[in-house]
């Protein structure tokens, strides 16, 4: 299991949770499994997001390996100026 | 649009007095063009008076100086005789635009142009200049502050244009100084400024000043109170005092984007006891 | 997929100075920006704009304008295809107004004609009837329940019942219980923060030359951040396959985030394809202040607990941003960054976007970055002031280092904001003597940085010299710096690389030139590509040699045999390589595809000493020292310019840029006279000090640059104006008149 | 209404061409000349990139009517390298990195070398107050500065 951590705006959707569990070994089943299991997830899920993966910011590359000692946290679309 | 680049005086003036549309005269240019761009004017005529005679001279006349109406901020700054006369006039002229500004602008233009931030036209009123203006009825001389009227309009009546500013000859000890706010070191239009003009007599008694402020009403504001408050004294704080709340008191301004009615009133009256200051100190320095 | 992991060696070329390959051409006018293409049978395109900030468009009336000599198209939005959805629509909709004209000055209708005096004198025959509505320009007035609403059924899921419906985006970062935080707390102060909106004030106005044929084919010509993207966006919104679009990039005359999107090039399409001729557009100074993408304004409450020896015990903040009349995002880096330079225990930033009727916001040098954490840094500067504390000693103790869990999340690797803290206290600048009128201020700064889809092809000459293609528009030397990491991972010459920007016909999807990427991605991807070539040149080799690939290295420009049984080979060149490779299997070519990952955080310091004058509010900047985080100083100069020009930017935000707006909702200051750009005469030197903590995620530590040195200027010119007149300044831009009526106030 | 005949001496070439009474120099220059390293940054005078030198002057090209070249010496920044020899301050801007994006290079350029022929040997403050028309939004300056005291120091054998 990999314990996924969402951003405030996002705990209304989780139960109110901080960190979620789900059975997961990449990016996307990660995301897939939040899909799954909190559906309020889905609309940001859709609209674009992030996964820091040890420290390292991730954007939408499905098949970057998840550990279950890894810290993973959820976060919205990166963009620059 | 028609352009017209005509070699007298004369010339120049019957075109301008018979042409039906607006009609504009072009000497630097640097403001006429940026509000043709900007859609502000779209003239029917454009006479550039570059070409008539004498327009570019800097003459000696009378103990003064008469500077022709096409003479540029950079060829003035280059001239040693106005710069040793007149610097106030000069360094208010030369804070014109950028150095690219300084290779064209004119003071008749700044004059002409009726801003009441021009730069120029403070130092001007304050050293009592005096404009030549030709028109269909002949040539008349005309002091510099009665030429704006209000905001982009002047006194000068159809065929008219100014063809040479006077700067009148300077007895003794005499010193004048112009400073303007802007919130940069440069390309800013003055927030508030002011001109100073005066003569001190051989103990540094202050016998005559001309006081002018500029952005802080419709046209350049000549404040005899402030300048009531240096005649007689030796510029001591108290007189430089009474000069900056004279001058406050006088300033009738507007916020706008550039500045507010109690920032102009507060720093005009910095700017004149400051410019005061350099004056004397200039004055001092000529016998 | 393996990361790249960092490798330490002593570099030959990466970290000297060479000259740009570009700068011949912009040294003597030769280089061509976005204005400088023409083209047989070109028309020129002008834009119709709304005078009014809001307004219902009831009709247009073209007829006389068509009828018109000279004029040889008019469109309005109707005659787009119409199949743009979603934010795509939205960027359509802010290149030309669809049934509302929605700021000052938006695009309602367009012409096409012969010449620039014809289209201008058309404009005027276009007849528009308008309905004025009420309009919103302020952060303040656009949150308030009841304002004007500047568009219908945009209100965000998540947005909290006390603000208005012009409120599209909501969301909340942190960890921690703040309530236990603040209990613990010896001193707490809370305020208020406002910063105006501002512009990139790049000095080349956007410009583009678009010809489109009647068989929905087309070219476009245009001074762009990310040329692909401009592709897909217009291929979008025009309803065309994405190939049948090939747009070139101009060189660019800065950007700085102002040109990641389209204003004008969807219309110049248009234009072009109803008057089957070519169409440049080219856009006003005017036009860039009031129709292209200024930053957002911003309104943030701070409130953070310390104790008496200057630990941080909790922090919240609630960040408000406007930024035009479509929903934006920068709302979440900005409150993602807010606190991202503190451990903190207990920490929360929601953040809040709002509509106005303003055009659409685009990014600005780190995005949101420097509006909250200005705020931050002001208030953890007060903290220092009131408790009596050093305000870099304050931020050594509550600072960001490996481990610590980020404001927005993630736990960071290795970071080098305590290094470069301590970097600043030691330098001389912190500790010069100060005089009369004047104050010191400093302030930390952080961004993101990042990857994104990057493709480069470096092919090996017949003649041994490389031509390297990439897809980045190249503003601040990055071509340079490409040239300088091949050669580094080829072993020869910097002079024998050739890096041009290929068009988006010659090259697999680039990202934008954006995020302080390209020397971090696109050379990743390059030192990647350059790899690949090395492998074929090692397999040549061993072919001709007729021993085992794997017994082949490259060393210095050279494969040479390696390993037990490689037996004796002279070393071959890659200049022998290159003249055989036609009979050793044809041209060798090195590529490299990616959406690249791991960019490094990048922190900065800066220290500033300014002067006031007190009867005047005049201020002056004495001295300023930037210090920042590179990784690794491909080109030192180059990152050098990046820290001054950030800088410098940051100080024209702090002292004197701002959107002003009239009650009537129009820009009132669209020139370079009234926005106040910082002039080379009100500057001193920015000193620079650049500390390289490498990137583990890149094969040389690159950390991108581009972006953090705006971020610091604005809370360090506030603390030092504030220590200068004895006033906590709590409002951006600082202007005479303000800060006049702040020392005035102070009795 | 017709355009009007002009000739005039442009980087030293006699040149001849027609403009309309209300075009602006820089747009004859660019549009009809194809002269395009003058660049429009502003079109008021306020950013110098369309910095030129008329008659020996320092001006802004959009600043100036393209009739009112007539008989006049233009010297724009195709016309500062002499061959394949760079201007000493072209070879300085690209030695110090005084330049990123370039669009304001060309104005700069010109300004310098009007300010140098001037005045040989002028201080950073002389330098900086010279240049304040000519807007740069990407290097702050610094390198520009440097790129010219240097160039100067060089020039004047220093």
């Amino acid at each position: 299991m990999v314990k996924v951590t969402v951003w405030g705006s996002l705990r209304s959707f989780t139960d109110g949770q901080a960190v979620v569990e789900v059975q997961a070994d990449t990016f996307k089943s990660v995301l897939d499994a939040l899909a799954k299991d909190y559906p309020g997830l889905i609309p940001q899920i859709e609209a674009g997001v992030s996964l820091a993966i040890d420290g390292r910011i991730y954007k939408d590359s499905w098949f970057t390996p998840v550990t279950p000692d890894s810290e993973v946290v959820l976060m919205p679309l990166m963009q620059g100026g | 649009m028609q352009y017209a680049a005509p070699e007298t005086a004369k010339e120049a003036s019957r075109l301008l007095a018979e042409c039906a549309g607006p009609a504009r005269v072009l000497a630097g240019g640097t403001d006429l063009l940026v509000q043709m761009k900007a859609g502000m004017v779209e003239p029917a005529l454009v006479v550039d008076i570059k070409k008539i005679a004498g327009m570019r001279d800097i003459t000696a006349e009378d103990g003064g100086w008469r500077i022709g109406a096409a003479v540029s901020g950079a060829e003035l700054g280059e001239n040693a005789g106005v710069t040793a006369d007149w610097p106030g006039v000069v360094e208010a002229f030369e804070l014109i635009g950028s150095t690219q500004v300084q290779g064209r602008c004119t003071m008749a233009g700044n004059l002409c142009n009726a801003s009441p931030a021009g730069d120029s036209v403070p130092a001007m009123v304050a050293a009592n200049a005096v404009a030549r203006i030709h028109g269909p009825e002949g040539v008349r001389d005309c002091p510099v502050g009665d030429i704006p009227v209000s905001p982009g309009k002047t006194s000068l009546g159809k065929g008219e244009f100014v063809t040479s500013i006077f700067l009148p000859a300077r007895p003794g000890h005499c010193g004048d100084a112009y400073l303007r706010f802007i919130p940069r070191t440069e390309m800013d239009i003055a927030v508030c400024s002011a001109g100073v003009s005066l003569v001190l007599d051989d103990n540094g008694v202050c016998t005559a000043a001309r006081v002018s402020l500029g952005a802080v009403a419709p046209t350049v504001l000549l404040v005899d109170a402030a300048a009531n408050a240096l005649i007689g004294s030796k510029l001591d704080d108290a007189a430089l005092e009474a000069c900056g709340s004279a001058c406050a008191a006088a300033a009738t301004p507007i916020s706008d984007k550039r500045g507010t009615v109690e920032f102009r009133k507060d720093v005009s009256a910095v700017l004149a006891k400051r410019a005061a200051k350099i004056a004397q100190q200039r004055a001092g320095g000529r016998s | 997929m393996a990361f790249d992991e960092y490798q330490k060696r002593d570099f030959k070329v990466i970290g000297t100075t060479p000259l740009r390959p570009d700068g011949i051409d912009k040294v003597t006018g030769r280089a061509q920006y976005g204005a400088d293409y023409y083209l047989p049978g070109m028309l020129v395109g002008k834009m119709l704009r709304s005078p009014y900030a809001h307004a219902k468009i009831k009709s247009i009336d073209t007829s006389a304008a068509r009828a018109m000599q000279g004029v040889k198209a008019v469109v309005t939005a109707d005659d787009f295809p119409g199949t743009a959805t979603g934010e795509t629509l939205d960027v359509q909709d802010h290149c030309l107004a669809r049934g509302t004209a929605l700021y000052d000055g938006h695009a309602v209708a367009a012409v096409a004609a012969i010449d620039a005096e014809t289209a201008r004198q058309a404009l005027k025959l276009i007849k528009v009837d308008y309905e004025v509505l009420p309009h919103v320009t302020s952060i303040e007035d656009a949150v308030k329940p009841g304002a004007p609403l500047v568009q219908e059924g945009r209100r965000g899921r998540k947005v909290p019942k006390q603000f208005s419906d012009n409120c599209t985006g909501w969301c909340e970062f942190g960890h921690g219980d703040l309530e236990a935080g603040f209990a613990k707390a010896d001193k707490i102060i809370e305020r208020t923060f406002k910063t105006s909106s501002t512009h990139q004030g790049y000095i080349e106005p956007h410009a583009c030359l678009a010809s489109m044929g009647s068989d929905g084919r087309a070219d476009v010509w245009c001074c762009t951040q990310g040329h692909f993207h401009v592709r897909n966006l217009c291929a979008q919104i025009m309803d065309m396959d994405q190939s049948a679009l090939r747009v070139t990039a101009s060189e660019i005359g800065g950007g700085f985030g102002g040109k990641t999107t389209v204003f004008i090039e969807p219309v110049a399409l248009l234009l072009s394809l109803k008057a089957g001729h070519p169409v440049k557009v080219v856009m006003s100074r005017d036009e860039v202040f009031k129709a292209s993408g200024p930053t957002v304004a911003s309104m943030t409450d701070v409130k953070i607990g310390m104790t008496k020896d200057g630990r941080i015990t909790a922090a919240d903040a609630l960040i408000r941003y406007e930024g035009g009349a479509w929903p934006n995002l920068t709302i979440f880096p900005g409150a993602q960054s807010a606190f991202a330079c503190y451990d903190l225990e207990a920490v929360r930033a929601q953040g809040l976007n709002a509509l106005t009727n303003r055009p659409l916001q685009a990014a600005y040098r780190a995005p949101g970055a420097p509006q909250s954490i200005y705020a931050v840094e002001a208030v953890v500067d007060e903290l220092a002031l009131e408790l009596g504390l050093d305000p870099i000693d304050v931020r050594l103790k509550n600072a960001a280092k490996k481990g610590t869990k980020s404001s927005y999340g993630p736990t960071y690797d290795d970071i080098g904001l305590v290094q470069l803290l301590e970097a600043a206290k030691a330098h001389p600048h912190y500790s010069a003597p100060l005089g009369p009128n004047q104050g010191r201020g400093i302030s930390s700064g952080f961004w993101f940085n990042f990857g994104g889809e990057t493709c480069v092809s470096l092919a090996l000459d017949f003649d041994g010299s490389i031509t390297l293609v990439e897809g980045n528009p190249d503003i601040g030397g990055s071509r340079a710096s490409m040239s300088m990491m091949a050669a580094e991972e080829l072993g020869i010459p910097y002079e024998k690389v050739r890096t041009i920007v290929a068009d988006t016909a010659s090259l697999g999807h680039n990202e934008v030139t954006h995020g302080s990427r390209v020397t971090f991605a696109v050379g990743l991807a390059t030192i990647k590509a350059a790899r690949a070539a090395k492998t074929e040149m090692c397999r040549r080799a061993a072919k001709i040699w007729g021993i085992d690939e794997d017994a082949v290295v490259w060393e210095d420009g050279f494969a040479k045999p390696a390993g037990p049984n490689a037996g004796e080979y002279e070393p071959m060149s890659i200049e022998k390589i290159a003249k055989d490779s036609p009979r050793t299997g044809g041209p060798i070519v090195g590529h490299h595809e990616v959406t690249a990952e791991g960019a490094g955080v990048s922190f900065g310091v800066h220290i500033c000493d300014l002067e006031v004058d007190p009867e005047t509010g005049f201020t002056k900047i004495l001295r300023y020292t930037v210090l920042q985080d590179a990784g690794k100083a491909i080109h030192p100069q180059y990152v050098e310019g990046q820290l001054q020009g950030g800088a410098v930017q940051g100080i024209g935000w702090a002292l004197n840029e701002e959107y002003i707006y009239g009650e009537d909702g129009r820009l009132q200051n669209a020139g370079f006279l009234d926005y106040r750009i910082p002039v080379a005469s009100d500057l001193p030197k920015i000193d620079t000090v650049i500390l390289e903590i490498p990137n583990p995620g890149h094969p040389y530590g690159v950390r991108g640059v581009g972006e953090t040195g705006i971020v610091p200027p604005l809370a360090a010119i506030s603390n030092a104006m504030s220590h200068a007149i004895g006033v906590r300044m709590q409002e951006l831009p600082m202007s005479p008149p303000k800060v006049l009526k702040a020392i005035k106030n102070k009795g | 209404m017709s355009k009007l005949h002009v000739t005039t001496k442009i980087n030293g070439d006699t040149v001849e061409y027609l403009c309309d009474p209300q075009e602006s120099l820089l747009d004859v220059l660019r549009d009809r000349l194809r002269l395009t390293g003058a660049k429009e940054g502003c079109g008021s005078g306020d950013c110098g990139a369309c910095s030129v030198e008329l008659d020996g002057r320092l001006v802004c090209s959009c600043l100036v009517l393209g009739v009112e070249a007539e008989g006049a010496e233009i010297n724009t920044i195709e016309g500062m390298a002499t061959g394949e020899t760079l201007h000493p301050l072209q070879r300085k801007f690209l030695e110090h990195a005084a330049l990123q994006c370039g669009v304001c290079t060309p104005g700069i350029l010109i300004a310098a070398k009007n300010l140098l022929e001037r005045n040989p040997d002028p201080t950073e403050t002389e330098v900086r107050y010279w240049l304040a028309g000519n807007l740069c939004r990407c290097t702050g300056y610094d390198k520009i500065i440097n790129a010219v005291m240097d160039a100067a120091a060089e020039m004047r054998g220093a």
